[in-house]
């Protein structure tokens, strides 16, 4: 294939929001006309807890170059404690994933209420700068996606 | 001590405080010893065997052994133990059933170290103090102890037996192991050295789960990976990709629960440390919600199943020391 | 018989891997031996046995069969095969050569598969006689020369030398391409070896084992054998000995889709495994002791029954080696063999 | 042979019927509207969805007919959950056709033929029967007896009332399990009516239907006097390649993909009970 021009990288970033504060938190940054940048796709959630690790690895396996979780604050869960326990789950995947030479920046948590709508985007704003500037995610892609 | 044991599983036999001995059978040559029920006394004289070889961990047995009828009699290594107590712990195991033993234990020697010092043609090995002499079809071979020892026993990190209805022997301590040493060493390297060291671990897998499969902690009925329905079903890594991912939900899984045996590290047949994933969630678990050690009891709940909400924060990844 | 001094093996690699791929068996960084690719600097390692198989040459662990696109109700097939390179082994034992001939059987039988015999035809084999067989070898039992290995070209490793016999026309064209290197030479040295290997062979522990007991059995006296229970009890259920098994070639397909099609591939299977016969409406082999048996009897039964008597084990013993609770086809030989003593 | 056994073809459902609540039959055709291959009745094809999976069917149309084929397929699984969604005009894939089909030309000709099935067992001998039907002359006489859970369950009723039951020659005996509304026909388990209707002994029996049904029918029919060399069936068994490769098929040294899947009982005698 000829490829014409070098195009400037666009990351794909998957950013999973709880139904009931962060998923919010984006709408209002939506309704405020706050910007963010489009290449982040939202995976509403039921909670930050019900994100498996298995979701974030599918996220990068399927050519996400981030993904981040985005949470009630910590003792504002709608569940009482799905947070808490996400908080543990993720800190310690993350380790791990950075113990295996992934690079660290490419997954976060982040705890934005649903008045945060500026919260909201400015985080986004500052993962898709990131993760521009990391480039494309060459550790834990699966080939067969790319083609 | 191979006599002792035999004795006393015979006696409880006999008695008939046990049914059946869950313990170790020679095979054909010095070193391949398989697991074995023994159901009578003949049975026991003519193949019990207990020796430097004797690596398996039995309680991934009582699993199918406890529910049976009948009561069996289980020899437990130190190390074991833990195990049996984190199953007893998430009701895998009726503990009604089990007469457990405790055993002492030495270390075991790993097959690999012998050759991996081109010692191949193995017919016999005797113990002399503090070494093997080992007896192969062109010639012998003098090894020290230590250098025979498998990784996981030369950095044992108990000799204390966590339970148990029975001892043989006296019981040892908690030890002060240096378990963690190879893992802050991988943490100190660069991303990339890192990047470049899994990736050579984990392109050798062969997924034939004999990791998962002999794994106290791996007792689910039906394992994510054969679930069709789970969407990460695979039997084989078609990508590189997948062999990380199957190591790393397979350690998430275990996190908190794996008691460190070092099972999975010994059956690997392409000698993948992967008791270095294990170890790594354990050392986290450590530092960042304080010492636990699974299956040392059967009360206090695991670590991923409980919080604090004073824990620390996802972002401690990125702030944490060793190299970037 | 030609003869390559032992200085010009790397000028002898570098000339076969200038046209072709070469691979040999070389200590990985854990220290195993490993069938890699040959380049300059690689050693090639004389120890016996690599943990993997060479079967991987001509049935690799996955591969692809077919792509698909999806479009609405339309479906295309695309046959995504691209033109193989041709390659060499060096260093191939005698029992993995003869795993090949039980592998054709397989795969070559009607109807063929047409990717195992694209490999086959791309893949030229260059045997190594063993001089120092493990403790755990008894390829003798199945009528295997460690000596003598089969391939397109045997070879020996001499303490200054390699000797080579072309053994196929295939054989033949690769050592005339490296014609400037080899010399004619006298067999004696050859002989010598030979000899040598064979006073070791003769005290291996399992020298004596014999087949005897399985030569033309009715499938259903070994199949109901009370041993079986005693032999599977402690059986794991991986797929440890199916996957560094020379002969095993049970295999799954399935589909992945990849988000912009699907890549219909196929990747080794094992018998042993929980989910090997299952179907939505049942199982015909509910537990470990009918996935175990299914096993042995296949390598030790059913194969000869559908090939002449040639049975499905060349005796590499990596098995023995391999399996996390010791238990393998020899134990297996040997109890059904006592039972009807 | 295809010799590119494991390459798919591509075949159109131009045609889907529901039989049951959990029965349909769907046509299929080639891209170019012909017949994607000739097969004998009894044999098998491969259907997939790309994506789904693959799994092995019975061929339940007759060889004589040359214009399509069809495949009555009962909804238990992921793939027959996805056949059962699709609409007419919808390509999959197929492969074959595999297996050694009814020794129609051989063992079975001139012979008095007995078809006994249950529920969705009359799928293979469908093909079978109607292969009989346009070769009348020659088979002896026809028995066909076939039961279902109720009314709704039998398979190709239409078929069976206005085709086989108005063909001379040709005695078809319906069943059900259980009574029910709008039924004089005939209730009771298969092995009963089979023992009930006393079939001449003479016949050679074809028989497909769930384990269960063919143990004991299967018994019965011994206790009448008829010989396992008599009797016919048609196993499945997990399976991936279709070609006697993928190695999980086996009954014992026998791969049903390959050798069967139509067994004698005779020969199923000499292998091990693993199915």
């Amino acid at each position: 294939m000829q490829v014409n021009e070098i195009k400037e990288f666009r990351p794909k970033i998957v950013a999973f929001c709880c139904n009931w504060c962060s998923y919010a938190g984006a709408d209002l940054a939506g309704t405020n006309r706050l910007n963010y940048p489009s290449d982040v796709k939202i995976i509403r959630v039921p909670c930050s807890c019900r994100v498996n690790p298995m979701f974030i690895l599918r996220a990068f396996q399927r050519g996400a170059d981030g993904v981040i979780i985005c949470g009630c604050h910590p003792g504002d869960c709608h569940y009482t404690s799905g947070n808490y326990y996400a908080r543990r789950r993720m800190t310690l995947l993350f380790s791990m994933l950075d113990y295996l030479g992934i690079e660290k920046e490419r997954t976060r948590v982040e705890w934005v209420s649903a008045a945060e709508g500026a919260k909201f985007a400015a985080t986004m704003n500052d993962f898709v700068e990131t993760i521009t500037k990391l480039g494309e995610n060459k550790r834990l892609e699966d080939l067969r996606c790319k083609e | 001590m191979q006599r002792i044991m035999a004795e006393k599983a015979k006696e409880l036999l006999q008695n008939g405080t046990v049914n059946r001995v869950l313990g170790w059978k020679k095979g054909e040559f010095v070193y391949d010893i398989t697991p074995a029920v023994f159901n009578n006394t003949e049975e026991i004289d003519a193949e019990f065997v207990y020796d430097d070889f004797c690596a398996n961990n039995l309680s991934k047995y009582l699993i199918k052994e406890s529910r049976k009828e009948g009561k069996v009699l289980v020899f437990l290594k130190p190390c074991d133990t833990y195990s049996f107590n984190q199953l007893l712990k998430e009701h895998r195991i009726w503990r009604d059933h089990v007469y457990a033993v405790g055993i002492p234990c030495d270390g075991k020697i790993d097959l690999d170290c012998l050759k991996k010092q081109d010692i191949q043609g193995i017919v016999g090995i005797e113990t002399q103090n503090d070494n093997f002499i080992i007896h192969t079809l062109y010639g012998d071979h003098t090894i020290a102890k230590e250098d025979a020892l498998a990784e996981r026993c030369l950095n044992c990190k108990s000799k204390k037996h966590v339970i148990y209805d029975e001892l043989i022997g006296r019981d040892g301590e908690v030890l002060d192991s240096h378990r963690f040493d190879m893992v802050e060493k991988i943490e100190a390297m660069t991303p990339d050295e890192r990047f470049a060291f899994w990736r050579g671990e984990f392109s050798r897998c062969i997924r034939c789960n004999a990791c998962r499969n002999v794994c106290p902690a791996c007792s689910c009925e039906n394992c994510v990976f054969d679930n069709p329905k789970s969407g990460i079903a695979n039997k084989a890594a078609a990508d590189s990709f997948e062999e990380n991912m199957f190591h790393i939900i397979r350690a998430f899984h275990v996190a908190g629960r794996c008691t460190d045996c070092g099972e999975c590290s010994r059956v690997c047949p392409q000698n993948i440390p992967l008791h270095l994933l294990n170890r790594k969630f354990i050392k986290d678990i450590n530092e960042f919600y304080g010492t636990y050690q699974a299956g040392e009891d059967t009360e206090s709940r695991a670590p991923l199943n409980i919080y604090n909400t004073e824990d620390v924060e996802p972002s401690i990844v990125y702030k944490k020391g060793g190299n970037h | 018989m030609k003869k390559l001094s032992l200085a010009n093996l790397d000028a002898f690699f570098a000339k076969i891997a200038d046209k072709q791929a070469l691979y040999m068996p070389i200590e990985n960084k854990a220290g195993q031996l490993q069938f890699q690719r040959w380049t300059e600097g690689a050693k090639l390692s004389v120890g016996c046995n690599t943990v993997r198989s060479a079967k991987d040459f001509f049935f690799p662990q996955t591969e692809n069969l077919v792509d698909f696109k999806v479009k609405g109700k339309e479906i295309e097939i695309i046959d995504s095969r691209t033109e193989k390179e041709d390659f060499v082994i060096f260093g191939v034992r005698a029992c993995d050569v003869r795993s090949f001939a039980i592998l054709d059987k397989v795969f070559l039988s009607n109807p063929v598969d047409t990717y195992y015999k694209s490999r086959r035809e791309h893949g030229t084999i260059i045997s190594l006689a063993c001089t120092h067989p493990e403790e755990t070898c008894f390829c003798r039992t199945f009528g295997i020369d460690a000596t003598q290995p089969e391939g397109d070209v045997a070879s020996w490793i001499t303490e200054d030398a390699v000797y080579f016999q072309p053994q196929s026309d295939k054989g033949q064209k690769l050592l005339e391409k490296c014609g400037a290197l080899l010399e004619e030479a006298d067999e004696s040295p050859v002989l010598r070896q030979k000899q040598q290997t064979k006073t070791y062979l003769d005290k291996l522990p399992l020298a004596t084992l014999s087949t005897k007991h399985f030569e033309n059995k009715d499938q259903l006296e070994v199949f109901n054998s009370e041993k079986w229970a005693e032999l599977s009890e402690a059986c794991l259920g991986c797929g440890t000995c199916t996957f560094v098994c020379p002969t095993c070639q049970c295999y799954d397909i399935r589909d992945f889709d990849t988000g912009k099609g699907i890549k219909r591939f196929r990747c080794w299977d094992s018998c042993m495994y929980s989910d090997f016969t299952k179907m939505a409406g049942g199982q015909p082999r509910l537990t470990q002791l009918e996935r175990f048996r299914q096993r042995f009897m296949h390598k030790l039964v059913y194969f000869p029954i559908n090939n002449d008597g040639e049975f499905g084990c060349v005796g590499c013993g990596r098995c023995l080696k391999k399996c996390p609770i010791s238990m393998n086809i020899v134990k297996v030989m040997k109890t059904l063999e006592g039972e009807e003593k | 042979m295809n010799t590119e056994a494991l390459i798919p073809k591509i075949g159109v459902v131009t045609d889907i019927r529901i039989d049951t609540p959990d029965v349909k039959t769907f046509r299929i055709v080639g891209l170019d509207g012909k017949k994607v291959f000739e097969h004998i009745p009894g044999q098998c094809a491969m259907l997939s969805m790309p994506g789904v999976g693959e799994a092995l069917f019975s061929i339940t149309s007759s060889p004589t007919n040359k214009d399509f084929l069809e495949f009555s397929i009962k909804k238990c699984g992921c793939v027959t959950d996805w056949l059962h969604q699709m609409e007419v005009g919808q390509q999959i894939t197929i492969r074959g056709p595999y297996g050694n089909g009814f020794p129609v030309e051989t063992n079975l000709k001139g012979k008095d033929l007995l078809f006994i099935a249950g529920g969705i067992g009359l799928a293979p001998l469908r093909s079978v029967i109607n292969y009989v039907r346009d070769n009348r002359k020659n088979y002896g006489s026809v028995q066909i007896i076939y039961g279902s859970r109720s009314k709704d369950d039998l398979v190709d009723y239409r078929e069976i009332i206005d085709e086989w039951m108005n063909d001379e020659g040709i005695e078809v005996n319906l069943t059900i399990d259980r009574e029910q509304e709008g039924w004089d026909g005939h209730v009771g388990f298969v092995p009963n009516y089979v023992k009930e209707l006393n079939p001449d002994i003479r016949k050679t029996v074809l028989m497909c239907g769930p384990p269960i049904m063919i143990k004991f029918t299967l018994a019965g029919l011994k206790e009448l006097g008829f010989q396992d060399t008599q009797v016919y069936t048609t196993m499945e068994l997990r399976m991936k390649c279709g070609i006697g490769k993928c190695g999980r098929c086996n009954i014992g040294s026998k791969y049903v993909c390959k050798d069967g899947p139509v067994f004698r009982f005779d020969q199923l005698g000499e292998l091990p009970n693993e199915y």
